[in-house]
C-alpha cells in the first residue's frame, strides 16, 4: 500500500474551515517551562510545531480528538470544538 | 430573551443520544436533539465492532434496513512482534445467524441512519449547533445555551461524547486523567469486496475483527484493531495517553508502521486510503464512571459517562452507549409520570443500569484496566510468544528442545520470570 | 412585499471523485444549497426586514429536493414557506428548462413582487437562469446586483459590472440576480433550525404547474476532468544559497 | 447547431469584441458584428475580422446597453444566423439570457472551445471538469470570454460592409440613474502571462511585499489562494485563483507558500510552467510543479529577488 504523508492523509478528509476563528488557542507563556512538550508528538494530525521558540498549531486540520488538551500538563491549550457545522466532517467514520 | 421549553433536550447525536431520543419519542415525550456536526455521525469514528443485541431490542430487525457493513463471525487475537506474529483465530458459526451478535459499522453512515429513524419517530433534530453549556438554577439543570440562545427543558441528557465538556461544565465530573484515556488513530482503506472476502476467508457478508497487541502499538499500552467492512477495512492503533507521552511515539507513525507490518501488509495490499481520523476513547472502565450519573434535571450517557470496556480482546462502547441511552429514556419516562425530575427521581437510571448488562459487564471487567496497565502485556508477552513458536517451528539443524525448555529459555531471554507469567495469567483470567 | 428566492441543490464539490477514466463520481457527494444562492435568500430577508412582507423559497429539481435536512437548511435561513417542483426529469435540466419551470411555479404561487436568484449555480455556474427567468415572466430583469433598496413600487439597486457600478431604478415586479457581495449569509441559530421543521412546504409535480411539455434545448455530451499536464518535477531540497542558485537557473531559463 | 456558417458577435467591451471577431473568422464563413457605436468603431471591427457590421446606434443618457436587445432580437429573427456570440461580461450574460429565453432555448455559457462538429466545451464544478455541450436550437446563443481565442493582430487591409439599422424602442423597466467607476484596482488576471501567487505560507500581510517585488521584477501579476482573499482579506476577491475564482493558463506560474489543494489547482493547472516554493516537502503542489524548492520562502524569496536585481 502506498504510504501517505500527514498532509496527504489529511487531504483525504473533508474539513469545513471557519477561517480566521481558531478553536485552539495556545498560551505560550505556559509553554516555556514545559518539558517534553508532548503536544509536538501526540497529535495524530501532527498539527503542532515549534517556531522561534513558540508553539504553533495548524488548527484547520484538527481531527477534534482532544488528545493535546488531555495531555497538556500546563493547561496551556484552550481547546474547544469548532462551532456548529465547522471542522472535520467524516464521510465514513 | 424568552426561552422555549421542551420536555427533554439531548446534547449529542451519537448512539447513546439517539437511542435515548428514539425511545423517548416512541413514548410520546417531546424531545429535541442538538448535534454539532453537519449530520449525526460526521464527528464520529468507531474503533471496534458494534455488539448489537441491545439495538435489536430497541429497533427489532434493525440490520435489515440499517447501513451495517458485515456481521462479525471471525475474531482474531494477534500477539505481534517486530516482524513475527502469533494469531489466535476464532470462528463461530452461531455468530452468522440472525439476530446476529455484532456488526462492523461506518459511523458517518450508521449514526446518520439512526438519526433518521429517531426523526421519523418524532425527535426534533437540530444539526450544526454546538451547545456551549447547560443552564442552571442552583444545582438544578434547567436548559442549554447555544450561541446567544437559551432553551429550557425538564431534563437535559449529556450525550456529548468522550471529551464530555457538558458533564464537566455541569460539575458532575472533573477532567479525565490521561491514564484513563487512549487516542485511536484510524485509516479507512478501500479494497474491492472480492479481495476482502478472499483475504479474510469470508463468505457473503461475514466479517472479521482483529485485536492486535505488542508491536502493533510500538509497545505503547493499548493495541490495534482491524475489521472488515463491505468494501473497505478499518484499521487503527489505540494508544493510552500516559504511555504515549512517555514513549514519545507519534500516532500517525505507529499506524504507518502497522500498515507495513508483515501480518498487515498483505491484508491491505493495493488498498487505497480514503479517510484518516482520530478520536479519544475511555480506557478506565468502571474506574472512570463518575459516582453521580444524574443531577436535578440532568443525566449522562454513553462515552460522556465513561461507558467503555477495553478487555484487550474486546473493545466495547457503542453497545454500552445504546444500553445507557435506553436506561436514561426509561428513567425519564418514569420521572415524567411522577412529574419529578429531581436527581432522586432520575436516579432510577442508575438502578436500571445496575440491572442491565451495562453495569454488570463494567463490573465484570472492572479489573481489566488494571490488568491492562501491566507493561509486560504490551512489551514482553508478544515477543515471548513469538520467540517460543519461532523456536518450535524453526528447524535450523540445531537439536530440538522440548517445548517447556524452549519456553523457559525464551522467558529468560525476555527478562521474565515464570512467576510473572503465572501471576499475569491468573490476573488475566480473572479480569477478562 | 412578496419575495420569492430561488435556489438550487448541488453536490458538495469537495466530495466529487475523479475516476481513472476522468469521468466524475457524484453519487457519494453530499448535497448542499448552492453557495451563490445563500446570499440571495439573505438579501430577501433583508428586503422584508426593511419593507415588510414575506419571503418564500422555491426550488425545482429531482427527488433529492425532498431531503428533510436540505428543506430545513433553507427554511432555517428565514423564509416563511417553501415551494418545490419535483420531477426526476429535472436532474439534468438545462438553463432554459429550469427557468421555464421556475416561471411556471412563480406564476402558480402568484403575486410575486420581487424574485431573487443567486448569480449562478455553484455546480454549473452558467449564470443564465435569472436572466432567462426574468424574460419568461416579462418582469424587469437585471443581474450582478450588489445592493437593493426598496422605494415604494420600485427598487433602487447597485449593479457591479467589470469596471463600473450602475445605480438603477427597477420597477416591480422584478427578477434580480444578486452577487455574493450583497450580504453575508447567516449561520442559522438553534431556534431557527427548530422552527424550520414546522414551516409549510408545498410540493408540486410538473403537471401541477401545467408544464407537462418542457423539452431539452441543449445536450451535454460528456463531462470529464481535464487531462493534467506532465510536469518536470525537478524539486530541490533545502533553502541554502546553492539550492536557491539552482532554482534561479531554472527560473532564468523560463524568463527568457 | 451543426456546421457554422454565419456567426454574429456582440460585446459591450471593445477588447473582447475584437477577440471574438477574430475567433469568429476561424469558426465560420461570414462574421457579422452587432455594434453600438459609430463608423470608426465599425472600421475597427472589420479590421479585427468582421465582414458585415450592423450599426444599431450610439449610447446616450437615455439608453443603456441592454436597451439595444430588442434591435438585436429583431435582426436575429430576420436573418437566423447559426451562432450568436456575446462577450461574457455581466451585460453580455444578461442579454444572451434574455435573447435565449425569447427564442425558447438555453445559452452555451462561458464557452472555452468550439469544435467544427458544432459542439463546444465549458468548465463545470468550479473547473474540476469540462463538459462538452451542444445546442439543439436553430440559432445557437453563446457567451464567450476574453482569452478564449486570444488577441489577434488587426488586418488594416480588410474590407467589410456597414449597415445602419433602426433602433427598436421599447418601454424600459430599468432606468440608469447613476454610473460611476468601480473603486479599487481592476486586475485582469485571466489574461496574465506570468503570475506570482501567494498562499498561507505567508505569516503576515506585510510580507506580501516580497512577492509583489518579485512580481514586479519579472513583469507578473499577483494572485492568491482563497483563504487570503476570503478568510484573511489580505487581497481583493479578484485576485483569488481557483474554484469560483480566476481560472487561467499563464506561461509561468510561481506558487509561494501554497500547499496545492485541488480547489486552488483547478485554477492554475493548465499553466505552461509551474514553480513552487514551500517548506513542507509533502505539500501536494510539488507533485504538480515543474520546478520546486523545499525551503522557507522567507529565505528563498530575498535571495531570488537579489539575483533578479543583479541579473546574475
Amino acid at each position: 500500500m502506498i504510504k501517505l504523508s500527514i498532509p496527504e492523509k489529511l487531504a483525504l478528509n473533508k474539513f469545513e474551515v471557519n477561517e480566521g476563528n481558531p478553536h485552539i488557542i495556545i498560551d505560550n507563556t505556559k509553554c516555556q517551562s514545559c518539558q517534553p512538550k508532548s503536544c509536538l508528538t501526540v497529535c495524530p494530525a501532527e498539527l503542532y510545531s515549534e517556531q522561534n521558540g513558540e508553539i504553533i498549531v495548524e488548527w484547520a486540520g484538527c481531527l477534534e480528538c482532544g488528545t493535546c488538551r488531555a495531555v497538556c500538563p500546563q493547561g496551556a491549550i484552550s481547546w474547544e470544538y469548532p462551532i456548529g457545522g465547522f471542522g472535520i466532517i467524516y464521510r465514513q467514520g | 430573551m424568552s426561552a422555549d421549553k421542551y420536555e427533554v433536550i439531548i446534547i449529542g447525536g451519537g448512539p447513546s443520544g439517539l437511542a435515548a431520543a428514539y425511545k423517548l419519542a416512541q413514548a410520546g415525550v417531546e424531545v429535541v436533539l442538538v448535534e454539532r456536526g453537519d449530520y449525526c455521525g460526521s464527528k464520529n469514528l468507531s474503533g471496534g465492532v458494534f455488539y448489537t443485541r441491545v439495538l435489536d431490542q430497541l429497533i427489532p430487525g434493525f440490520w435489515e434496513e440499517a447501513p451495517v457493513e458485515r456481521y462479525i463471525t471471525n475474531y482474531v487475537t494477534t500477539l505481534m512482534d517486530k516482524e513475527d506474529y502469533f494469531n489466535l483465530d476464532y470462528k463461530g458459526q452461531a455468530l452468522s445467524k440472525p439476530p446476529y451478535n455484532a456488526f462492523s459499522v461506518l459511523r458517518a453512515k450508521f449514526d446518520r441512519w439512526l438519526a433518521e429513524k429517531a426523526e421519523d419517530a418524532g425527535v426534533m433534530l437540530v444539526n450544526e449547533i454546538k451547545v456551549e453549556k447547560v443552564l442552571k438554577e442552583g444545582n438544578k439543570v434547567t436548559g442549554i445555551v447555544a450561541g446567544d440562545e437559551e432553551m429550557l427543558a425538564d431534563v437535559v441528557i449529556a450525550a456529548d461524547g468522550i471529551n464530555s465538556f457538558i458533564a464537566q461544565e455541569a460539575g458532575l465530573r472533573g477532567p479525565i486523567k490521561p491514564e484513563h484515556l487512549a487516542v485511536g488513530a484510524k485509516a479507512l482503506i478501500e479494497l474491492p469486496r472480492e479481495k476482502i472476502e478472499d483475504r479474510f476467508r469470508l463468505t457473503g457478508n461475514e466479517g472479521t475483527a482483529y485485536a492486535m497487541l505488542g508491536e502493533a502499538s510500538h509497545g505503547v499500552a493499548g493495541g490495534a484493531f482491524l475489521y472488515t467492512n463491505i468494501d473497505s477495512l478499518s484499521i487503527g492503533v489505540v494508544l493510552r495517553l500516559d504511555d504515549l507521552v512517555k514513549s514519545g511515539a507519534k500516532p500517525a507513525e505507529v499506524l504507518d508502521d502497522l500498515l507495513e507490518h508483515p501480518m498487515v501488509a498483505p491484508l491491505v495490499k493495493d488498498g487505497k486510503m480514503v479517510e484518516y481520523g482520530a478520536h479519544l476513547t475511555a480506557e478506565g472502565g468502571l474506574h472512570m464512571v463518575p459516582q453521580q450519573l444524574v443531577a436535578d434535571g440532568f443525566i449522562m450517557v454513553g462515552d460522556a459517562a465513561g461507558f467503555t470496556i477495553n478487555s484487550g480482546l474486546v473493545i466495547r462502547g457503542m453497545d454500552l452507549a445504546v444500553g445507557s441511552g435506553i436506561a436514561a429514556a426509561e428513567a425519564i419516562i418514569e420521572a415524567k409520570e411522577k412529574n419529578d425530575f429531581s436527581a432522586a427521581s432520575l436516579n432510577s437510571y442508575k438502578r436500571r443500569l445496575d440491572e442491565s448488562f451495562v453495569m454488570k459487564d463494567l463490573k465484570t471487567y472492572a479489573k481489566a484496566p488494571i490488568f491492562m496497565e501491566n507493561d509486560r502485556l504490551y512489551k514482553s508477552y508478544s515477543k515471548l510468544a513469538n520467540d517460543i513458536f519461532g523456536k518450535v517451528y524453526n528447524h535450523d539443524l540445531t537439536p530440538k528442545e522440548l517445548l517447556l525448555k524452549t519456553a523457559l529459555k525464551a522467558l529468560k531471554e525476555n527478562n521474565l520470570s515464570i512467576f510473572d507469567l503465572a501471576r499475569d495469567g491468573f490476573k488475566g483470567v480473572r479480569a477478562l | 412585499m412578496n419575495v420569492i428566492t430561488c435556489y438550487k441543490i448541488v453536490p458538495d464539490d469537495q466530495d466529487i471523485i475523479v475516476r481513472d477514466d476522468r469521468t466524475l463520481g457524484l453519487e457519494k457527494a453530499e448535497l448542499e444549497i448552492g453557495q451563490y444562492d445563500l446570499p440571495a435568500i439573505e438579501a430577501g430577508m433583508q428586503v422584508v426586514a426593511d419593507a415588510g412582507g414575506k419571503v418564500s423559497a422555491l426550488s425545482v429539481g429531482p427527488k433529492l429536493l425532498e431531503n428533510s435536512k436540505l428543506k430545513k437548511g433553507v427554511l432555517s435561513r428565514g423564509p416563511a414557506d417553501l415551494y418545490l417542483v419535483v420531477d426526476d426529469s429535472l436532474a439534468e435540466a438545462d438553463t432554459h428548462q429550469t427557468a421555464r419551470t421556475l416561471a411556471a411555479a412563480i406564476q402558480k404561487i402568484g403575486d410575486a413582487d420581487l424574485v431573487l436568484c443567486g448569480e449562478g449555480s455553484s455546480d454549473l455556474y452558467a449564470q443564465q437562469v435569472g436572466p432567462q427567468l426574468g424574460e419568461l415572466l416579462g418582469m424587469a430583469n437585471i443581474n450582478a446586483v450588489s445592493k437593493i433598496t426598496v422605494e415604494g413600487d420600485k427598487v433602487i439597486v447597485e449593479r457591479t459590472l467589470e469596471d463600473e457600478v450602475e445605480v438603477l431604478e427597477v420597477s416591480l415586479p422584478a427578477v434580480i440576480s444578486v452577487t455574493t457581495d450583497i450580504v453575508q449569509p447567516r449561520i442559522p441559530s438553534m431556534k431557527e433550525v427548530l422552527s424550520a421543521g414546522k414551516k409549510p412546504v408545498t410540493q408540486w409535480s410538473l403537471a401541477d404547474i401545467g408544464l407537462a411539455d418542457n423539452p431539452q434545448t441543449m445536450e451535454t455530451i460528456n463531462t470529464l476532468a481535464p487531462e493534467l499536464a506532465e510536469r518536470k518535477q525537478i524539486i530541490i531540497e533545502g533553502d541554502s544559497e546553492e539550492a536557491v542558485n539552482e532554482l534561479w537557473e531554472n527560473l532564468r531559463q523560463e524568463l527568457q | 447547431m451543426s456546421a457554422i456558417k454565419n456567426v454574429w458577435v456582440f460585446s459591450d467591451k471593445q477588447d473582447i469584441l475584437a477577440e471574438l471577431c477574430a475567433g469568429a473568422r476561424q469558426l465560420g464563413e461570414k462574421v457579422t458584428v452587432l455594434l453600438i457605436g459609430n463608423q470608426s468603431a465599425a472600421d475597427e471591427a472589420i479590421k479585427a475580422g468582421a465582414d458585415h457590421v450592423y450599426l444599431m446606434g450610439e449610447l446616450d443618457d437615455s439608453r443603456m446597453v441592454e436597451d439595444f436587445l430588442p434591435t438585436i432580437e429583431k435582426l436575429v429573427a430576420e436573418h437566423n444566423p447559426d451562432l450568436v456570440m456575446f462577450g461574457n461580461t455581466k451585460r453580455g450574460k444578461l442579454m444572451a439570457g434574455k435573447l435565449a429565453a425569447k427564442r425558447g432555448t438555453s445559452v452555451l455559457a462561458d464557452v472555452i472551445e468550439f469544435s467544427e462538429d458544432g459542439t463546444c466545451k465549458r468548465r463545470v464544478y468550479g473547473g474540476a471538469a469540462i463538459s462538452t455541450i451542444k445546442s439543439n436550437a436553430e440559432v445557437a446563443i453563446a457567451t464567450v470570454g476574453g482569452g478564449v481565442f486570444g488577441p489577434q493582430a488587426l488586418d488594416e487591409s480588410r474590407q467589410g460592409t456597414t449597415e445602419n439599422v433602426d433602433f427598436v424602442a421599447t418601454e424600459s423597466k430599468v432606468k440608469c440613474v447613476e454610473r460611476r467607476a468601480k473603486a479599487g484596482a481592476t486586475v485582469n488576471l485571466s489574461a496574465a502571462k506570468r503570475v506570482v501567487a501567494v498562499g498561507r505560507g505567508f505569516a503576515d500581510k506585510e510580507d506580501l511585499k516580497m512577492a509583489e517585488e518579485l512580481a514586479e521584477l519579472i513583469g507578473a501579476e499577483i494572485g492568491c489562494t482563497r483563504p487570503l482573499s476570503e478568510g484573511l482579506d489580505w487581497l481583493p476577491r479578484e485576485y483569488y485563483i481557483g474554484v469560483s475564482g480566476v481560472m487561467f493558463k499563464p506561461d509561468l506560474y510561481i506558487a509561494l507558500g501554497i500547499s496545492g489543494q485541488i480547489q486552488h489547482m483547478v485554477g492554475c493547472n493548465q499553466s505552461q510552467t509551474i514553480i513552487a516554493v514551500n517548506k513542507d516537502k509533502a505539500a501536494p503542489i510539488f507533485k504538480q510543479a515543474d520546478y520546486g524548492i523545499v525551503g522557507d520562502l522567507y529565505k528563498v524569496l530575498p535571495m531570488l529577488i537579489e539575483k533578479l536585481k543583479s541579473g546574475k
